[in-house]
Order: structure tokens, then C-alpha cells, then sequence
């Protein structure tokens, strides 16, 4: 039993962890329709950004965190202004394929400037564990959840409440059309790029100091997004955040009780008889026919 | 100038990066000191450095331009076991001898390659040398939590047959993908069990978010590490108080320069890679580059030709004292076509109040 | 009010418009009417800034505002209701209204205008909270239409407005143009249904392969041999 | 013109072997070759049906152990007492193998996962290799895991008995290769330009439209999958007999991506799409190499990447169409000025 | 003529969610005839096209298409059977040329030629292409888009892109064909020729289920009309019949509307 809730906590800080990344993605790959390979090299760069903020910047903690969101906000708009808008119109495999080389690029700087060393990144929470029932959980996890959960809600809320959010919905699906609305479409896709590369960079900034810091942290990452965005349908915010924990719960369970050598293939398991059984995720949004 | 190429085949990009550069670089501080002295067989060795991108088919393409293109005739590679085993079908193609200086796997010297010399223990080799520790230290139960590579999965199974030898018992064997960044799960269900200890096997970032991990879970064992890829400087340094009373099986002893077998060649090389501005933590990884050169040297000059043929024979009479203690190869695989092993040692060390020191029993 | 002058651009290598003049009083309805493919859309695409001019000028209110951004042209007041109903097909009936009332900072009348669109078609009204991509196709297009009035523009232009209405919703919607125009506002309309588009307005101009080749008052169009062969069916 | 110039480019790889004697550029071409029909058999999926496949080294990597495991030989435990033994064959068997074992997982995949599309497609089949790749590494009794199949023999041509070729060398390898991705060409051309390939344009661009006019989706992206993976599996076949061993990093997630770029920088869609884009980036590496530090050839590879295609968005193949088509325009006019005005509507 | 019904719509009910689109509607048509189905928007004329091709699966009742049950069968299949359709919404395959579009549509005409012949290139497949091809002119032609059938169907304007629709659906040489307003965006012209066009098609056999809202089209070229309002049949008869039809007046063609068409009908004559 305590094992059984020991499994389910951990599920859940995963779980808030792997929404936040899928955030990030739906908003350009669900949203976008780009497909970004450069959202690894992204939650990558908001760690390094953390590390560099609260190390050679000599920043706070907490002061350092926001430093790394905007930095990823900065780094997304540098990265539609110089790649996709030149491209805008083209097939959304070229620009899966620009966004390949841009995240290669990326990687390889990141390996050439801090090296393949792990860095990791000191917290200012005290080591010794919350404990309650038998159940264990760091503080700093904690504080992962809570603003990852903050960070959730504030994209939601934007999304779905506000003027911003709407425009950006309504450009993505019928561009020229939100231009006749009087919608600034060429900004409206540097702020959507910026806002998903700043949820990557946030995803980043909170596990570096949780994990290590390393230039290939982002791959796996990455092909988790994935996963977790088209778990919950494209585009959907609370399908990426439930996605999020979906995926979390298929893995430490599947590790917990099935065996640690399959615990990936768990969750790519359960997206792939979710898929079968639902083809258009788990949020799916309404079509029609003729 | 005529010189003597030697070929090095490291990753030196994607994951095995960081791990590649050190060798690369206590190679290099080896090719130095010896050209300092002269070279071998009058003439300065020459460092052919290739990525292999910790990658196998490059590995295989590396060793194929090394050979052809670069024509050296002896090579030291490929770190991780997959990049060594997709060179060693073109060992055997062209005829040229490598030295492995990281890998562990059991299948480099037991698959009739006759052209691989090896000084990096396998597993099996490790476990022997641990074997006499475990009454010591009152060992009862073991949990494994390995890499699920080769590696990993090599030294539970050969550390897991030497305890069982000796009677321990033997739990659970968990294993972990090698970019796993959350073994959360894994450490939940090892929490829950009545073994004493806990036997790791994997790479030092790993093992830093291992403890980290164990530390947040309330995982309290004892935490023996395998392998020779721990580097605990940085895990003290990034782990913190996470890795305290952790043990650790190393084959070089950094810390205390003057307990290793050759003493001033120890403090010379440690000196050397202070002088070139190298992390202190990246020793434990680099001294097989290091080791590694050196014995190739020792064997082109006990060859006296850069033949490949001649170099390869001559291996098998190298004695000399590495870093962590004597290389000498002896014959390991199938008969006829054997391949070198030689018997590095093996220490056993604890991380104390953020020190490190050799655990005396 | 609008005055077009030698319009000429195109898709890629094809020649879409090759000089093209047309002028539009202050609360005129001036129709465009020509066959497939003649470039009706084209014009209306070009003013609204969504196809660059390869020449000529188009000048709102003496201002020249042809190559100008879309949003730039809205801002003048100038509203487009493209053809083919193109709604955002995954947001609701009331957003893709809201959509239309996007550059507008008065939230009271914007209000009222919901009031409006809805007291119009009170088949959206029903439909408020329905994703417009699930629309029927004549729902979809009230929808178009309605978004297009919550902009409040000076001068609205409609591109084949009837398309796939019923005959009740088709005269609902030729009132309502009606009402605008008598409102005070100008329209610009492109209609297939060209005898009702010549009744309705103030004068045509009829447009082949990329020219005008005829302008006039409505009756006089309609009495046109040409036209009557041609676009009205004999 | 262009309908003359694969069979150029084909004598020019024919011949390359008897002016190029350097083993490690031949070793390169072996290698970006066998990639480059595993390209060319993603292309019939990207470039024809619309889907990607970002799990297309799973069919590769089946191919390379079913090949790989026919001519070694295995022995494994299935459930209770039932035990599989297999003695090695000849490996050209293996080769015919590999290509049915990957078909029939193509199979399977296009039947379960056509229900999806698009980007659920993609995840579905990076979900599906991921898996694979899980099981090679943990079914050790049958794959040897992580420990790698080693010792795989080379590939034998001919019949026992009327006189067999094992090809030892490069060049015999070399030709190996090309001949099984001149066949790869041959066959996903013809199955693209009869009406099967219409009915993959058909659901690419529209499918509600396709299936009103009777395309069979599944059927068709069924048969497509099925072709692209059985070409795959013979790709991987290649790759397992030419290394000689084989561990579970030939699912390596880079390798699909390799394939990716091959087809879209080539241009997808087109049939010398990978076979330009296999060439560039097959050989760049090995033409980076020498010039500059590890971590800055990536960084040129990458740049060249995005170079390409903003050049040319569409990928290169379709660009050297279009100015062949321009050139025969040109021509044509200035042969007979009065030539059909409307060709100027042509794209 | 004979009385079997080539289609009966069988009680078929359809919801979305909550919102009942169309409930219990029942209705046959006749080899041969040219049947239109009317209604105001959204009164369920698309989504009973949709039942019938097999986009949809009725939540109650089911269709049969020459006495066999069309329930379960995917749209290609029930294409196979001999039902084509258009698309409200325009619909080509963009990318290709106008003649490309067509022989997608041809694309089950084999001339017995199977997947083997097709990749080895075999004589029967050259005929069989061959073949394909001069159909494919031959109903460009037809649809009157001979001068573009080169071009991109995607740059086609919106009118020409309607034909090419129905020059792709009788590319599948279909026994009936259901056409979702197919003049809208023709003028009064355009549609009189396809009007024409229709006729002849009707004249070769195949018999025509039309959804349109052009009422002057719809009134000269149905031989039979069916009503349909808020999902429910509301009328059936003869164009006369229904012209005059109280409840198909108030509920769709509107008094002024129904005077005006009774005008120009006179005008005309
Ligand atoms: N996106 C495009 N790409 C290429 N050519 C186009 C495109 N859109 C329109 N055209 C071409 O421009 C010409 C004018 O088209 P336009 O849409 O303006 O016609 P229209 O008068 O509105 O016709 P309709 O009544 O059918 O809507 C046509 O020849 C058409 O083929
Ligand atoms: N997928 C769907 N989800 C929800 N509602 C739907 C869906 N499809 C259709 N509807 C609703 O069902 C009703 C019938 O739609 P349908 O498209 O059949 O109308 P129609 O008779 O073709 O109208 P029109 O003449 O405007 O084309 C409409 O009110 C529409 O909003
Ligand atoms: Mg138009
Ligand atoms: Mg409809």
C-alpha cells in the first residue's frame, strides 16, 4: 500500500512536469502545426539558462526561474523570426525539417560552449524529504508541481480567455481569414512560437535543478511531448496537461508492477491503444463531413 | 617528419560526448609525454581523433577511415561496447590490433577477435575483485539497478552469480534506460524490499539523480556502485549530501595519488591535466586514454616496427604499470584466436562528509 | 469613396487581373457580376490587401492604400466577407463573432451588434456554443456574414453572400445588405445571383477574364442583350 | 530530359567503384546507400500517401534481425515447454526473409494504425519503434539484447551447387547495394505512377474526396505500408550482412531522422528525392570530416539543412524539374514563337 | 422506369450530441428520375447525403441501394455499389492538375489489370492507362474544362472547381448520383448549362438525387421533390405540388419569393 501511494505521488510530480513540456508543444504543434524538433533543444536551453543565471550570473533562485522563461521567450521569437517566417506557406514537413537542423544546430552549440559535462543546478530547498503515510517527496518536486500548475493554469486561462489566445486560434486555422478580422498575422505567429518556446524553457528551468543538466537532456523530453500532446488531441491545453498525466501514470506504474526494462514502452503502449481506440486523442475536436 | 599514427575512435558527440572528450584527452597528455621523451622507435606519435558520434555505424566508418585513409596501424576505441563491437569485424578485415580501454562487455575478448586488447575490466573480472569484500562487509541481500545496456545488464548477471556463490541472495534486478532522467518507479519498488543493499551500475549522471532520487524517496541502503564510470567528484559535488556513505567500485584512485601502484606517474598526470584547465572529476575517465597510449607506445617499441602484425604480437609481451596497476594481456576466448584481457585493479571507496576515500577492510 | 484604378496582379505566373478601374460613391451598392473565374474574387481579395497589386492604384477615402497589410485596411474600415464561407471551423459561433469584432474597442455597442447578428439569424443564436466547423453550409455562411457586420465598417464588401442560402434567408440577407447601405455605410457586392444583385444596386460593373468590360445602372444591365445571354440566363 | 537522366546517374554509380579505390569512401557509399533505400521506401509513404512514418527504422531494424537471426540461427523458450530452435541458413534466404518479416509488420502497422492519420500517424509509429526497439533489448534469449548479434555471416548470392559468391569485398557490396536500390527505385516508381499511386495521391490531398470516388484508404495506405516496409526490411537486411553485427542501436531514433532528411531535402514526392537527398547527406559527413571539429560538422550539417530548403522549400528534385520543364519551354519557343500561348498558365 | 426503388432512406434518425439533425426520414427514389431534396439550412439535406454514402452511421434506421442494405459499408464501398456524390463545400484535389483529378477518379478502372501488371509495367496495364486517359478527356470535356485541364485544380475559381467535382464523381461511372448544390456560386447561365448537363447524364441512365437552393433550377429540372424541415419530411410531390404547398412555402420558400418564381415562370412561358 504505502509502495502503491509511494508510486502514485511520484506519478503525479512526473505528471505536472511532462504537462508542462506538453504545453509548450500544443501550442506550436497543435496550434502551429510546426512540428518542432527544436522543442528538446528549448527545454534544454531554459535549464542552461537557469544554470548559467543562478551560477555565473549569481542570481536567486527564484529570480533566476523567470530569468530563464523570458530567455526561452527571446530565444522561440529569434527562432520564428529567422527560420519559419521566411517560410511561412511551405509544407509543414520542410518546416519539420528546418526545425530538425535548427534543434541540431542548437545541441551541438550547447555541446561546443558548456561541453558534455553534466552541470547541475543548486536548489534552495533542504535535501531531507517531505515524508507523510509512509510517502516521501522533496521539496523542491513540490514546488515543481505547484508551478508547474501555476504555469498550467495561466496558459489555459490565456488560451481559452483571452483576446490574444483567441486571435492565435483563429490565425492558425484560417490565416488569411484572421488577417481580414484585422488580426496582425505575422505577429500572432512569433508570439504563439515565443509563448510555446518559453513553456519548453519554463519545463527546463524546474528539472534542471530536479535532474542534471546535459546537452542531450532534451531528446528524450522532446519525443515525450510528442506523446503527450497527441495523447490529449492536438491543441487542447487540458488534453496536453491530462496527456501529461496520463503518460506519468503508465510509466511508474508500468515500472512500479510490470517490469522497469518495458517502463517506456508502457506509456507508448497505452498512446498506441488509446490512439486505436480513440484516433484523435483524448480531447478530440469536433469535424464534420461535407 | 615521419611520425607514428595511432588511431583514436571516440564518441565526441551526442550522448557519450562528455565521457569520449576526457579519454580523448588523457590520451593526449600520454602522446605528449612520450613525444617529450623522444617518441617511440625515434618518431613522435601522431593522434589520429575521430568522433564516432556515439553511434555504431559511425564507429564501423571511423575505424574504416582510420585504417584506410590514415593508415595507422594500431587504434585505441570505441568507449561504449556497441561502438567497439561494430569495429571489431573490420579489426579482423584489415588486420590491425586495438586497444578497448572502456568498454566491458564479456563478448569483446570471448568472440575470437584476436586483434583486441583489452585493458578496462569486464564485469566478471570486477565482481571477482569484489568478491572478497563482500563478508567484509556484511553483505545479506542485494537489489541490482543497472543501465539497461550491456554494461548494465553484464554486471548484474555476473555480479549477481559471484554472490550467489557466496551465498548472498539475490532480489531485484531493475534495470533503466540509458537517458532516463526519473528512475522514481524503480526506486519505489526497491524501497520496499529487505535487501541491504543495493548494487548500481551506470554512468555518473545517472548515478548523480540516483541519489538525488533516493534521497527524496527515503531510500536508506547501503549503495555499492559499479562499472569504473562514476566520477565521484562530481557526484559530490552535484549530489551533494545525496551521496553520502555511498561506495564505489573505481579502478583509479585520484584522490590519493600516492596508494596508486605507480605513485609519480599518477602525480604527473594529474598535474598535467590540472595544467590544461580539465575538471579534476574527469580523471577517473580520463586515465584509460592515458593508460591507454602509453600501452600502445609500449607496444610499438617492443615491436620495433609500426607493422601491424608486429604491433599486435607485441601486445602480448607489454608489462608495464598503468595508473591503476600492472597491464600485462593474458589469453581470454577461443582457442587460437584469442583476444587480450589484462587485470587492472579494483578499489572500493566511500564517500565520507564530501570526502572520498578508499574503504579499509 | 473607393476609386480603382488599372488594377492589374496575379497567382504566380497566371494573370489574374489585367487593369481593372472601378469606382465607389459614399453609401452606394455598387454589384460586380461576370462568370467563372473572371476575377471578382480577385478584386475584392486585392482591396482587402490579401493579394498584392502587381499595378495600379486603389485609393479608400483619397488615401492609397493598395499592397497595404489587412489589418491596416479593416483599421480604414474596409470589411471583407470572403467567398466560401471560410469560418475558423474549431471556435464557437460566438468567438468566430467575436473574431469579427476583433479591432474594435467598444464593448457596449459590440454588444449591441451580437444583439443584431443574432436578432438576424436566429438559427446562430440557437447555435451559439457549436464548433462553426460542424455548421451546415448555409449556417456557416449567415455566420460569415454576421462576422463580417461586427466590424462595423464604412464600406463591406460581400463575396457571393447568397451562396448556399435558402430562398427565405437568401431575401433576409439581401434586406440586410439593403439595410446597410440605406444605414449609411457602402457595400460592394460580388453576386451569382445576378438578376437580384442588378436590381439592388446603385449601378454594376460587369467584369470578363480580368477587364471591366461594361459598366452601368442596374436596369440598364439588365436589359443588355450581352448580360441577359450571358449571366441571366436568356 | 529528365526521363533520361536516372539511367545516366545509374552508369555514373555503376562505374564510380573502377575510378574510386579509397575503401573508406567506398564504405560511406555502402552505408549512405543502404540508407538511402530505406529512404527511398519512406518516400513511398511521405512523399505518396502523405504519412509520416518517424518510426520507419523499426521495419529497417526488423529486417537486419530477421536477416541477421535466419542465418545465425537461434534457440528460444516461448511459453511453458515449447522451444524454438532454428540452424542458420544461407543468408540470401535471410535477405527473402527480412523482406517478408518487415512487409508483414508493415502490414500489421498500416492495418491497425491507417485508423489514425497525420500527426497521430507519426506518434503511433515512433510509439510502435520505440517499442520494438524495447523488445530487441529485453528478449534476450532471441536478440542477445544489448550484448549484439555478432559474427553475422556475409551475403551469399547464387544456389548451393551451381557456384556461390560471397561478397567479402567492398565493391562486391557495393554493387550489392546498388542493384537491390536500383530495384527499390524500380519498383516504388511503377507502383507510384499506375493508378495505385493516383489512389495515394488521392487520399493525401483529400481523403473524404478519395473515398467518395471509391479509394479503399486502407487498403491502399495498407499496400503502401506494406511495399515501404518490405523495401525497408531489405535495407536493414543489407546493413546486418555488411557490419556483421547488430544491437539494439540500429533503432536509433537518428537513423529515422537521417532517412527524413534524405527525402526532404531531395524533395518527397519526387523519385530522385532521396536519391539526391541520400547522396548530399550521405556524403557530407564524410566531407566535413576533415575540416573541422566534431561539434561544428554538426552544426554545418544542420545549416546546410536549412540552407537547402530555403532555397528550395519543395526539396531539389522538384526544382531541377521545373527548370528542365523551363528549359523545354524556352526551347519550344524559340523554335516556334507561336507556340500554345497558354503554356505560360503552366507552373 | 420500374417501381423497385433504386434507394429508400429507411427511418433514418441522426444526432449530434444532443442535437437531433435529422429524425425518422423515409423516402425512395426512382430508377431514372431526377429527385430533388429541399429544405431551409441546416434542416439535415447534407447530413442525409452523408447516411446514404456511408460518411455516417445513422443512429436509427438504415438505406438500401438496389434492395441491398447499405448499413456498415464504407464510402468506397457503397461508390463501388454504383452512388457517387459532389461535395457541399468544394472539393478537388488541389495539387494536381484538372486531368490528374479525373483519373484518380478513374482509378478503379484496371482493365483487368492487378497490382503485379501495374509494377512490372505489363501490356494490360499500358491499355488500361491508355484507356483511362481518353475517358478522363472525355469528361473534361464534357464538364466544359477542356482548356484546363492542365492546370493546378487548386487555381482553379470557385465555380470551375464545382465542375471538376462532378466530372471526378462521374468519373466513377456511377448508376446514381447525389449532387449537394451543385450550382451554388453558377450564375443563371452557367447553371442553365449545367442543367443541360445534368439532363444528359440523366439521359445515359443514371438517376439523380439533388440538393440546391437555386429554386428555379431545382423547379425546371426535378421530376419529383421532397421537403425536408428541421429534420423531418415536410412535402412530397411534383415541382407544381410543392410550389403551391402551403407548409413548404412558410417553412422555406417564402411568400415573396414564391410569387416572384410564379412570376418569372409566367414571364418566361
Ligand atoms: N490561389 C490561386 N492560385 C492560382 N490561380 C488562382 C488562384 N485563385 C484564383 N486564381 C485564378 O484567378 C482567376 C480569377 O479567379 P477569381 O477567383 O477571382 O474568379 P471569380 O470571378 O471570383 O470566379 P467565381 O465566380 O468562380 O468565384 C481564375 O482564372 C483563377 O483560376
Ligand atoms: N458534426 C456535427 N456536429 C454537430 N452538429 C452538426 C454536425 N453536422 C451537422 N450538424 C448540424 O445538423 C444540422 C443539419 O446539418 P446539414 O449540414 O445536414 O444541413 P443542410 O440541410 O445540408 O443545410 P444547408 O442547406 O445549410 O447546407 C445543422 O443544424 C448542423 O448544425
Ligand atoms: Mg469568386
Ligand atoms: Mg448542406
Amino acid at each position: 500500500m504505502d509502495q502503491f501511494l509511494q508510486h502514485l505521488v511520484n506519478a503525479m510530480v512526473l505528471g505536472g512536469a511532462y504537462a508542462l513540456l506538453g504545453i509548450g508543444l500544443t501550442l506550436i504543434f497543435g496550434i502551429m502545426n510546426v512540428v518542432n524538433f527544436t522543442h528538446g533543444a528549448l527545454y534544454t536551453f531554459g535549464a542552461y539558462a537557469m544554470y548559467l543565471a543562478s551560477t555565473a550570473l549569481g542570481m536567486n533562485f527564484f529570480l533566476a526561474l523567470p530569468f530563464a522563461i523570458v530567455a526561452g521567450l527571446a530565444l522561440g521569437a529569434l527562432l520564428e523570426l529567422t527560420l519559419l517566417r521566411p517560410l511561412r506557406g511551405a509544407d509543414i514537413d520542410t518546416t519539420m525539417l528546418v526545425m530538425i537542423g535548427a534543434g541540431i544546430i542548437l545541441q551541438s552549440g550547447t555541446l561546443w560552449i558548456f561541453g558534455g559535462v553534466a552541470k547541475a543546478i543548486p536548489s534552495p530547498f533542504p535535501d531531507a524529504p517531505l515524508q507523510f503515510a509512509g510517502v516521501s517527496i522533496s521539496w523542491l518536486r513540490l514546488f515543481v508541481l505547484l508551478a508547474a500548475a501555476a504555469l498550467i493554469a495561466l496558459a489555459y486561462a490565456m488560451i481559452n480567455g483571452t483576446r490574444l489566445g483567441r486571435a492565435m486560434r483563429a490565425t492558425f486555422q484560417d490565416a488569411d481569414t484572421a488577417a481580414l478580422m484585422g488580426v496582425n498575422v505575422r505577429l500572432i505567429y512569433t508570439a504563439t512560437f515565443a509563448l510555446g518556446s518559453s513553456f519548453a524553457a519554463a519545463a527546463g528551468a524546474l528539472l534542471g535543478p530536479v535532474y542534471v543538466v546535459f546537452p542531450q537532456m532534451g531528446d528524450l523530453a522532446a519525443v515525450k511531448a510528442f506523446a503527450i500532446v497527441i495523447l490529449g488531441g492536438l491543441g487542447s491545453i487540458a488534453g496536453a496537461t491530462i496527456g501529461g498525466f496520463v503518460l506519468a501514470l503508465a510509466e511508474e506504474f508500468g515500472a512500479g508492477y510490470v517490469s522497469s526494462g518495458y517502463r517506456d514502452a508502457m506509456g507508448f503502449l497505452i498512446i498506441i491503444a488509446v490512439l486505436l481506440m480513440k484516433p484523435t486523442g483524448l480531447f478530440a475536436r469536433a469535424e464534420r463531413v461535407g | 617528419e615521419e611520425t607514428v599514427k595511432i588511431g583514436v575512435n571516440q564518441p565526441l558527440t551526442g550522448p557519450f560526448a562528455a565521457s569520449g572528450a576526457y579519454v580523448v584527452n588523457g590520451a593526449k597528455i600520454a602522446a605528449d609525454e612520450i613525444n617529450a621523451k623522444g617518441g617511440v622507435l625515434g618518431k613522435k606519435i601522431q593522434l589520429v581523433i575521430e568522433d564516432n558520434k556515439s553511434n555504431p555505424t559511425e564507429a564501423a566508418a571511423v575505424a574504416e577511415k582510420l585504417i584506410t585513409s590514415d593508415k595507422t596501424p594500431v587504434m585505441m576505441g570505441a568507449w561504449g561496447s556497441s561502438l567497439t563491437l561494430a569495429v571489431m569485424p573490420k579489426l579482423e578485415e584489415y588486420e590491425i590490433p586495438m586497444l578497448v580501454e572502456t568498454s566491458s562487455s564479456g563478448k569483446i575478448t570471448t568472440s575470437g577477435n584476436p586483434f583486441v586488447f583489452r585493458i578496462s575490466p569486464p564485469s566478471a573480472l570486477e565482481a571477482e575483485m569484489f568478491a572478497p569484500m563482500v563478508e567484509k562487509l556484511g553483505i545479506k541481500k542485494v537489489d541490482f539497478l543497472v543501465i539497461n545496456n550491456d554494461w548494465g545488464r553484464g554486471a548484474a548477471a555476473d555480479f549477481g552469480k559471484m554472490l550467489k556463490g557466496k551465498g548472498v541472495e539475490v532480489g531485484l534486478t531493475e534495470t533503466m534506460d540509458a537517458a532516463a532522467q526519473d528512475m522514481s518507479a524503480q526506486l519505489a519498488k526497491i524501497k520496499g524490499t529487505d535487501a541491504d543493499t543495493i548494487m548500481i551500475t551506470a554512468a555518473v549522471d545517472q548515478l548523480t539523480l540516483l541519489f538525488k532520487q533516493m534521497a527524496a524517496t527515503g531510500v536508506k541502503k547501503r549503495v555499492v556502485t559499479t562499472g569504473g564510470s562514476q566520477n565521484p567528484d562530481q557526484i559530490v559535488a552535484q549530489a551533494g549530501s545525496a551521496a553520502e556513505k555511498t561506495m564505489h567500485l573505481t579502478t583509479f584512485l585520484p584522490w590519493s595519488p600516492d596508494k596508486t601502484p605507480d605513485p609519480k606517474a599518477t602525480e604527473y598526470f594529474l598535474a598535467e591535466w590540472k595544467k590544461r584547465g580539465y575538471p579534476f572529476a574527469g580523471t577517473t575517465e580520463s586515465f584509460r586514454g592515458y593508460d591507454g597510449v602509453r600501452t600502445i607506445a609500449a607496444a610499438i617499441e617492443k615491436a620495433g616496427s609500426v607493422e601491424p602484425k608486429a604491433i599486435q604480437k607485441a601486445f602480448w609481451d607489454v608489462e608495464l604499470t598503468g595508473l591503476n596497476g600492472p597491464i600485462k594481456f593474458v589469453k581470454s576466448g577461443p582457442e587460437g584466436k584469442e583476444s587480450g584481457q589484462s587485470k587492472p585493479g579494483v578499489y572500493l571507496i566511500e564517500i565520507s562528509d564530501g570526502q572520498i576515500a578508499e574503504v579499509k577492510l | 469613396m473607393l476609386e480603382i484604378r488599372d488594377l492589374e496582379c496575379g497567382y504566380g505566373p497566371v494573370a489574374a487581373l489585367k487593369g481593372i478601374s472601378l469606382d465607389v460613391g459614399e453609401g452606394e451598392l455598387v454589384a460586380l457580376i461576370g462568370a467563372n473565374g473572371a476575377g471578382k474574387s480577385t478584386t475584392l481579395r486585392t482591396i482587402s490587401g490579401l493579394v498584392k497589386p502587381r499595378a495600379g492604384t486603389i485609393r479608400f477615402r483619397r488615401e492609397d492604400i493598395a499592397g497595404a497589410d489587412p489589418a491596416r485596411i479593416l483599421s480604414l474600415g474596409i470589411a471583407h466577407c470572403p467567398e466560401g464561407r471560410r469560418v475558423f471551423p474549431y471556435m464557437s459561433v460566438a468567438d468566430n463573432l467575436a473574431m469579427g469584432a476583433y479591432l474594435r474597442k467598444d464593448p457596449i455597442q459590440v454588444r449591441e451588434d451580437y444583439d443584431r447578428v443574432y436578432s438576424d439569424f436566429p438559427r446562430l443564436a440557437e447555435r451559439r456554443h457549436q464548433s462553426a466547423g460542424t455548421l451546415s453550409g448555409g449556417e456557416q455562411q449567415m455566420l460569415a456574414i454576421g462576422r463580417a457586420l461586427m466590424s462595423r465598417p464604412k464600406l463591406v464588401m460581400f463575396d457571393e453572400p447568397s451562396l448556399g442560402l435558402a430562398p427565405t434567408i437568401v431575401e433576409q440577407t439581401l434586406r440586410i445588405i439593403k439595410a446597410i447601405r440605406d444605414g449609411g455605410a457602402t457595400v460592394l457586392l460580388v453576386e451569382q445571383n445576378a438578376f437580384a444583385a442588378l436590381e439592388l444596386c446603385d449601378h454594376a460593373y460587369l467584369i470578363e477574364t480580368g477587364r471591366v468590360v461594361k459598366r452601368g445602372l442596374g436596369p440598364e444591365l439588365i436589359a443588355d442583350p450581352h448580360v441577359r445571354e450571358a449571366y441571366l440566363g436568356g | 530530359m529528365t526521363r533520361y537522366l536516372p539511367p545516366v546517374v545509374l552508369v555514373v554509380l555503376a562505374l564510380l567503384p573502377l575510378g574510386l579505390k579509397d575503401p573508406y569512401l567506398l564504405n560511406a557509399l555502402i552505408t549512405g546507400g543502404i540508407f538511402t533505400i530505406g529512404a527511398i521506401s519512406l518516400n513511398l509513404l511521405l512523399g505518396y500517401t502523405g504519412q509520416l512514418s518517424l518510426g520507419h527504422i523499426a521495419f529497417f531494424g526488423i529486417g537486419a534481425y530477421a536477416s541477421a537471426l535466419t542465418a545465425l540461427g537461434f534457440d528460444v523458450g516461448l511459453f511453458g515447454d515449447v522451444r524454438v530452435i532454428h540452424e542458420g541458413w544461407h543468408p540470401f534466404i535471410g535477405f527473402l526473409v527480412a523482406i517478408v518479416v518487415s512487409g508483414f509488420f508493415g502490414y500489421v502497422v498500416g492495418r491497425l494504425s491507417f485508423r489514425v492519420r497525420g500527426a497521430y500517424f507519426v506518434i503511433v509509429t515512433i510509439c510502435f519503434a520505440e517499442v520494438v526497439r524495447l523488445v530487441a533489448l529485453n528478449w534476450i534469449e532471441l536478440t542477445q539484447g544489448p550484448l549484439a548479434l555478432t559474427s553475422i555471416p556475409q551475403m551469399k548470392l547464387g544456389f548451393p551447387g551451381l557456384g556461390e559468391l560471397t561478397l567479402r569485398t567492398k565493391v562486391q557490396n557495393y554493387y550489392l547495394m546498388l542493384g537491390v536500390a536500383t530495384l527499390a527505385y524500380l519498383v516504388v516508381a511503377r507502383l507510384v505512377h499506375s493508378r495505385f499511386g493516383r489512389a495515394m495521391r488521392g487520399l493525401k490531398e483529400n481523403e473524404q474526396l478519395a473515398m467518395s470516388v471509391g479509394v479503399n484508404a486502407t487498403k491502399t495506405l495498407t499496400v503502401a505500408a506494406t511495399f515501404s516496409a518490405a523495401i525497408a526490411g531489405a535495407a536493414g537486411s543489407l546493413y546486418a550482412h555488411y557490419f556483421r553485427i547488430i544491437d539494439p542501436d540500429v533503432f536509433l531514433f537518428a537513423y529515422t531522422v537521417t532517412m527524413v532528411i534524405m527525402v526532404v531535402s531531395g524533395g518527397k514526392g519526387a523519385l530522385a528525392g532521396p536519391v539526391i537527398g541520400g547522396l548530399i547527406f550521405g556524403t557530407l559527413p564524410v566531407a566535413l570530416r576533415p575540416y573541422m571539429a566534431p561539434e561544428a560538422q554538426w552544426i554545418v550539417y544542420g545549416a546546410v539543412l536549412i540552407l537547402i530548403l530555403f532555397l528550395m522549400p519543395r526539396g531539389i528534385a522538384p526544382y531541377v524539374d521545373d527548370w528542365f520543364a523551363a528549359r523545354r519551354a524556352r526551347r519550344a519557343h524559340g523554335a516556334a514563337p507561336a507556340a500554345k500561348p497558354q503554356l505560360e498558365g503552366q507552373r | 422506369m420500374s417501381d423497385q426503388p433504386i434507394l429508400s432512406v429507411e427511418h433514418v434518425g441522426v444526432r449530434f450530441g444532443g442535437l437531433v439533425a435529422i429524425s425518422d426520414l423515409h423516402f425512395d427514389v426512382r430508377p431514372g428520375e431526377i429527385l430533388s431534396l429541399i429544405g431551409p439550412n441546416g434542416a439535415g439535406k447534407t447530413t442525409a447525403f452523408n447516411v446514404v454514402t456511408g460518411f455516417l452511421k445513422p443512429t436509427t434506421g438504415e438505406v438500401r441501394f438496389k434492395g441491398a442494405s447499405l448499413a456498415g459499408l464504407p464510402p468506397n464501398r457503397i461508390n463501388r455499389l454504383g452512388l457517387a456524390r459532389t461535395f457541399q463545400r468544394t472539393s478537388v484535389f488541389p495539387d494536381d492538375t484538372v486531368l490528374d483529378n479525373v483519373l484518380i477518379g478513374l482509378h478503379r478502372e484496371d482493365g483487368g489489370a492487378s497490382l503485379l501488371d501495374a509494377i512490372f509495367n505489363l501490356p494490360k496495364e499500358r491499355a488500361g492507362e491508355a484507356a483511362r486517359r481518353a475517358k478522363a478527356r472525355e469528361l473534361i470535356e464534357w464538364v466544359g474544362l477542356s482548356a484546363r485541364a492542365e492546370e493546378r485544380a487548386g487555381s482553379l475559381s470557385y465555380g470551375e472547381q464545382r465542375l471538376v467535382g462532378v466530372a471526378l464523381a462521374l468519373a466513377t461511372d456511377p448508376s446514381m448520383l447525389l449532387l449537394d448544390e451543385p450550382v451554388s456560386g453558377m450564375n443563371a447561365s452557367e447553371t442553365k448549362n449545367f442543367v443541360r448537363l445534368i439532363r444528359s447524364v440523366r439521359d445515359k441512365g443514371v438517376t439523380i438525387l439533388l440538393v440546391e437552393h437555386d429554386m428555379p433550377m431545382v423547379m425546371e429540372v426535378s421530376d419529383r421533390i421532397v421537403v425536408l424541415n428541421h429534420g423531418k419530411l415536410i412535402a412530397d410531390g411534383t415541382p407544381a405540388e410543392i410550389r403551391a404547398d402551403p407548409a413548404v412555402i412558410e417553412a422555406y420558400l417564402g411568400k415573396s419569393a414564391a410569387t416572384r418564381e410564379a412570376e418569372r415562370e409566367a414571364a418566361h412561358a
